[in-house]
């Protein structure tokens, strides 16, 4: 038995053709990635792009949310919840970091072009892009953020800093920003999402903004310690001026929906690579010998039992996984992906995902020794990259802020996300 | 401001050169090593920035003379009752700049050890290697070649295996040992080491363990190879590799004792191998410590330093908290090796048994708490430039090591509970 | 908003008439016991059987398996699943050892009165003690145990010793043990499923034994820390006879079945507790003023942190219960219940629910500080009970070999359930 | 067999009575409680078979006289450079048999360390209560009031409060202090207590610590009643309830010390209190780890003891490291506070932040671990027979009181990150 057999999912609510995809993307992620371990070890960057571009390009990832007008498939309902975890799964299985880049993108997307939210004038910018342009697309979200002392005389949200003002003169806006940190891609990123402040209104506006827009300035791709795929650097938005309709969305609740979508995506991600892990861990278990008496790894009783606490591990997420993703695909049972309750969910379950998955990778390193820090054996490269997207959820005591206000009906504990 | 010193120490047991040392090794680190330490990832297989850190400390500073007779130009450490606490301190100030070179000058002790210290002082072999470390500027490094391909650290694993599964062997041909094996892994192979300590069989298959035998071989010995370095998640200042050894040959002499007395005093380098695993751990956390207190004095949260947020505290003070008891604790565990007189000698079963307890303890604590500490600073915690990422990497590592926790957990079970079929 | 609403469960797959039942037994609860607090710190044994009796037999809960001919309500198919949890979790709210009790009789009884094993003998000679004595009816289970050396020599299954054996002569079964401890209520059950080994034969039989069968000796009820209302004590059976047709299975599939259905069980109990923590907790955290400056406790972000932890530990325990709870009600799709690849997850989730169960009301206790461990305000009875049900789990590192060897196809780890 | 004293303490801290006092306690403990304890959950209002246990130890064994002057017939320990590492072998082997009795003997410590111990010894106090302790076989119990009904430990959090809260007032009345108030939950009220040291504000609502007084009452005194003892999750043997005051009135001199100084010395209560509660820990976890032993040698799974069943013997390690490291820390604690000379003064903050940090440590550890052990003794770890779900529950008791691990993460975090805010 695989993974895929042994960590029950809601199979009785996922369709044949998702359950295709997946299969699909689960081969694309065998012959681009997994079968070329050693030299992605080697030479990464050269490989990640047309593993890329086959993706999202050809096989057609990115192709979902548009309309078929475009060559979209126009899969902008709720319902693609369930194959996008298929999906992501997949993805994360073999490149944690174009899961992330992927579902990044995504969100940003879903603001303006799911169904609900569907804005005509940027789905027809936009769409031509990811449908038409034969180019994977990256876009990058620059959200509120820690920042130091100086940036408390600027706008804020919740607690944190924005990078980014905006003023409307006349039709257009223009964007401010200096040493903005963008969650993700910052270098190559062919559109951003900010969320703004505009003087004198309380609520931030969120705007998409064209990468190739005047008065962007990208700096140096910075080091960090996982998430390869993603390109990262600082950016300037020196005097970005934008149409109005690029102004996508205003306050809490647009903005909730959307790092809804963002934590399925960092959530199915997770548990892809948690397969990964258990692959790895699978194959040395198998065939490691221990204690000088011929014994197989995962026949010592103790060594068994943390293989165990792995597998629970993995079993519950993907089945909070799944559950998250059924909440986000009907809407009209549990509420919009904006709705508290659903957002705050959502924010739970990703917490969860995430840190079992840290958990999970961490006791498989320990059971692995030298072999799971070795690069060799890419355990170490999941390792990175799953904690390194746990911490895009930003810092776990401010978000159990939200969490606690919500079950508690807490009335002035301060921030959140 | 609070500073790193403000941390418990058990004063009581602190060695009279603990000041000093601390001193100019801390001076080392914040001079050498820190301003450099971003780059130390790329440098793994070269060590061009890293060669000089070592240089300057190891050579220069003379501390990879320490150990040696004061006669033979060393600093007589190996005949102190302060052999583990100046260590530690040693070990601990490298690690906070970088605990890869404080592994890698760490293992620099471990063959060291052997013939250096007493009770068990092998004068003979301190006489024929003390010039290849106390006569030179050059960082001179020393390696235990223990590990091989199939089993990792079964060999430690001595109570149940009895050195059973030792796949390299040592013939006597005539005054000379001939040694064949394959070992990998050991912290300065990879093109590091001038001197290796082999562990080694007299006889295959014998669980007897007088036919344990540790072997002193030269790196430059003809039939020694050493294969490139491994490239792993960090720790780029410590190379891991592979060492052939085809018909090396030695003079019968270089092996450390004889017949069981070489297992005895192997036990030792096990405990204080794990000692000094964490002193690598606490002198990371340090410096965990000042980054995470920049970090939380100087970015804002609502207006305020994240630190003034009550929740983000509660962290804060459970990382602090952890950092007293695995400090307290690896002083605790360097004193009993220091006094044997009182706690019974370095290779006991029960020093052994006890140092593995605080070793992992102290790991599993760590990997816990960079983890939460990563998280507190939310996407900056994957970046370089906040060097935490360096630390959380490297200290998972160290957890690995040794055997990792299973094997620690059986001796500390074997020897507690009495287990006798684990 | 309350509990109910707080916590997401699969509302769509269940039926108006569940919840419903779930209702009427929540105002069981709150009549019964909730309000009745302080009595029931003075006098537990007087207040708890009046309260059996009108959920068992006035509500009928104890009628739900049984035949409408003989006055059951014949919900005896798998979907029985979904109420069941539904009920227990309340059950578990107003008292945790009546949870147990029932589930425990509950398990028990599927064994031959659920669809797929209905044995009708035993039907009709159990249905009219459970639809028609007017009494609550409690069935003790005894299974294999941890036992000293001397036990070596008799008979076991899958390492552990069981405590009864059987021999067979003509017809009838003649069951013997010595100082056996069941699982719950040995002082005073009316009926006994024991698993006995059989000379000769590697696999044990389960067999239905009424409580009042000659030869049936019950000691005195022992002290414990936790279940009140399961008042246990060990039992001897001194040449037992039985009939040939009480011997209601052998072999593993089956055994794993009753315990799956007992694991959804407890982990259900363990759910409902949970809420009364959360019950206790909120109330605390609404009125607690702390720092002398009029902050209320809930307020404080560390106190609400801890808080945030504890929703999420309910939130990820329901949610996954009710996943536990889908998968037994559904053997078309996920497989029956004594399957492996059924038990394996019903063990793993039980394990997760027990565990998240221990950590939240352990935190809940902290927070509370005194009133955390002083009987009146009951939060601690809740913290004694759920670690009593999940020791009844048993010993967790023996039960992950059991998870080890399904995950990754170990053939000589030892042991287990 | 291995035993409880294989676990390490640090010698050179150990004081020259600790052997003595271990050992005649270790035997009133074996004869006089252990036989007994099962018993004792069902006498928690009466202690009826509880009180005959305390009577031996502290009124003939004489314990309860060790803190006062030998002149005065005490032993003389608030004179001794070992008045912590003493307290804590005595304690630790009484809550080895009970913790409870542990704390509601270490209890009778805390007022009287307030007038025995150097540097602070108030000689007219000592020669005032002495007899009360030294002159009877009975067991004489005292009992420090500081909880209030609102704000629970609140008292303690005197960081950021200031005593502003203390609601019970004591005014001058010529030559008498009159005091007013109520409290709950001190150990040692409900009944159980001939003295009380009574936290009061001579100002209420000032933050000015100089109003803080503490001043002794006995519990006869006029006006002075004790309610019920409460029913609690464990910890028969501690007797917790109310305690009003309605103008009690006391001689002026009957206050501590004075303004200033009855604050400075209550946080020497604090932090002995919390080494105290690490001792109660250790105790228990040693009697957990005979049980513990007991059991796992003595129950078979597939033919063998369960010790031998790797997985298990995983656990073991844990319990068994996790009490060495509790232990060891508990007794740098314990001589942090008997060496002022090298570690500073008992109330600074410095010790009272790492005594909380070590007490909220082992507390952490303790439950984790006690949870572990339960669930290997599978459905026989609730049975009261087997002594551990009794540990377990006193256990979680010791966690959650001196203001819970929050209070102490806050005072922490406070002490080493100059958090001003929280």
């Amino acid at each position: 038995m695989n993974y895929q057999e042994l960590f029950p999912f809601p199979q009785e609510r996922c369709e044949e053709a998702d359950i295709s995809l997946a299969h699909t993307v689960h081969q694309w992620g065998e012959a681009e990635l997994a079968s070329k371990r050693l030299e992605l070890k080697e030479d990464y960057s050269r490989l990640i792009e047309p593993a890329m571009r086959k993706l999202l390009v050809d096989i057609g990832l990115q192709k979902i949310l548009w309309p078929e007008s475009f060559g979209g498939s126009a899969q902008n309902a709720p319902e693609i919840a369930l194959p996008l975890t298929l999906a992501l799964e997949q993805i994360g299985w073999a490149d944690v970091g174009i899961g992330y880049v992927f579902a990044s993108t995504f969100a940003l997307c879903t603001t303006f072009a799911m169904e609900g939210n569907v804005q005509e004038k940027l789905v027809q910018a936009y769409a031509p892009l990811f449908c038409q342009s034969g180019q994977p697309v990256i876009g990058a979200l620059i959200l509120p953020s820690l920042k130091g002392k100086d940036s408390q005389d600027g706008p804020s949200f919740r607690g944190k800093a924005l990078q980014a003002r905006a003023n409307q003169d006349k039709q257009a806006w223009t964007i401010e920003g200096r040493n903005m940190r963008p969650f993700n891609s910052g270098s190559n990123a062919q559109l951003f999402g900010v969320l703004c402040g505009i003087d004198g209104e309380s609520d931030p506006a969120f705007f998409v903004v064209s990468g190739d827009a005047a008065g962007i300035k990208r700096k140096d791709v910075f080091l960090k310690t996982g998430l390869a795929a993603s390109l990262n650097s600082d950016v300037d938005f020196d005097k970005v001026i934008v149409p109005p309709e690029n102004l996508v969305f205003r306050g809490l609740q647009p903005f909730r929906a959307m790092l809804s979508w963002l934590y399925l995506g960092i959530s199915a991600t997770t548990v892809g690579s948690l397969f990964a892990a258990y692959d790895i861990l699978k194959e040395w278990g198998d065939n490691r010998v221990i204690k000088g008496r011929g014994q197989v790894f995962k026949e010592n009783p103790l060594t068994a039992a943390l293989m165990a606490e792995i597998a629970m591990d993995i079993l519950t997420s993907r089945m909070l996984l799944y559950q998250l993703a059924q909440m986000l695909a009907q809407p009209e049972v549990y509420g919009g992906a904006g709705e508290e309750k659903v957002f705050i969910p959502a924010l739970c379950l990703a917490t969860y995902i995430t840190h079992a998955g840290e958990k999970a990778i961490n006791s498989t390193m320990e059971l692995m020794a030298s072999a799971g820090y070795a690069k060799e054996w890419q355990l170490e490269r999941y390792w990175r990259d799953v904690k390194t997207l746990q911490i895009h959820l930003g810092n776990r005591e401010l978000n159990k802020m939200e969490i606690a206000r919500y079950f508690y009906d807490c009335k002035n504990l301060e921030g959140g996300i | 401001m609070r500073t790193i010193d403000d941390f418990t120490r058990p004063k009581e047991y602190l060695s009279p050169l603990d000041e000093y040392l601390g001193r100019i090794v801390r001076e080392w680190a914040e001079k050498e090593v820190i301003p450099y330490r971003r780059k130390f990832d790329e440098d793994w297989k070269d060590h061009h920035i890293i060669e000089p850190a070592f240089r300057k400390l190891m050579g220069e500073m003379g501390m990879q003379r320490v150990l040696f007779p004061e006669d033979l130009g060393g600093w007589g450490l190996g005949h102190s009752n302060y052999l583990g606490t100046a260590a530690y301190r040693l070990f601990e100030e490298i690690s906070r700049a970088d605990s890869a070179m404080g592994v890698a000058f760490g293992v620099v002790f471990w063959p060291l050890i052997l013939i250096c210290c007493e009770p068990h002082v092998n004068r003979r072999l301190c006489e024929e290697f003390a010039p290849m470390f106390c006569e030179t500027k050059e960082a001179v490094f020393a390696a235990n070649a223990m590990t091989e391909p199939q089993g990792g650290s079964d060999i430690e694993n001595l109570d149940v295996l009895g050195g059973s599964t030792i796949q390299t062997t040592a013939v006597l041909d005539g005054d000379e040992w001939v040694i064949n094996g394959h070992k990998l892994w050991p912290t300065n192979s990879g093109g590091a080491a001038s001197l290796f300590s082999v562990v080694c069989t007299t006889n295959p298959g014998s669980r007897d363990l007088k036919d344990f035998a540790v072997i002193f071989v030269p790196a430059n010995t003809p039939g020694c190879t050493q294969g490139s370095p491994y490239e792993k998640a960090g720790m780029a200042a410590d190379k891991n590799g592979d060492i052939w050894f085809e018909n090396v040959r030695v003079p019968s002499w270089y092996r450390a004792f004889g017949p069981g007395e070489d297992f005895v005093y192997f036990l030792e380098m096990v405990s204080l191998g794990n000692m000094g695993s964490i002193s690598f751990v606490s002198g990371s956390m340090l410096n965990v410590y000042e980054k995470l207190q920049e970090f939380v004095n100087t970015q804002y949260f609502r207006g305020k330093p994240l630190k003034e947020h009550d929740a983000v505290a509660g962290v804060l003070a459970d990382f602090a908290r952890d950092l007293e008891v695995i400090r307290i604790i690896g002083y605790q565990c360097a004193r009993m090796l220091d006094r044997p007189d009182i706690y019974g000698p370095r290779w006991s079963h029960e020093n052994v048994a006890k140092a593995r307890a605080y070793k992992y303890f102290a790991c599993d604590k760590a990997v816990e708490n960079l983890g939460r500490v990563m998280n507190l600073l939310e996407t900056y915690g994957s970046d370089r430039d906040w060097d935490i990422e360096k630390h959380w990497r490297d200290l998972k590592i160290v957890q690995l090591w040794l055997g990792g926790k299973q094997l620690a957990q059986m001796e500390v079970a074997r020897w507690f509970f009495e287990c006798e079929t684990l």
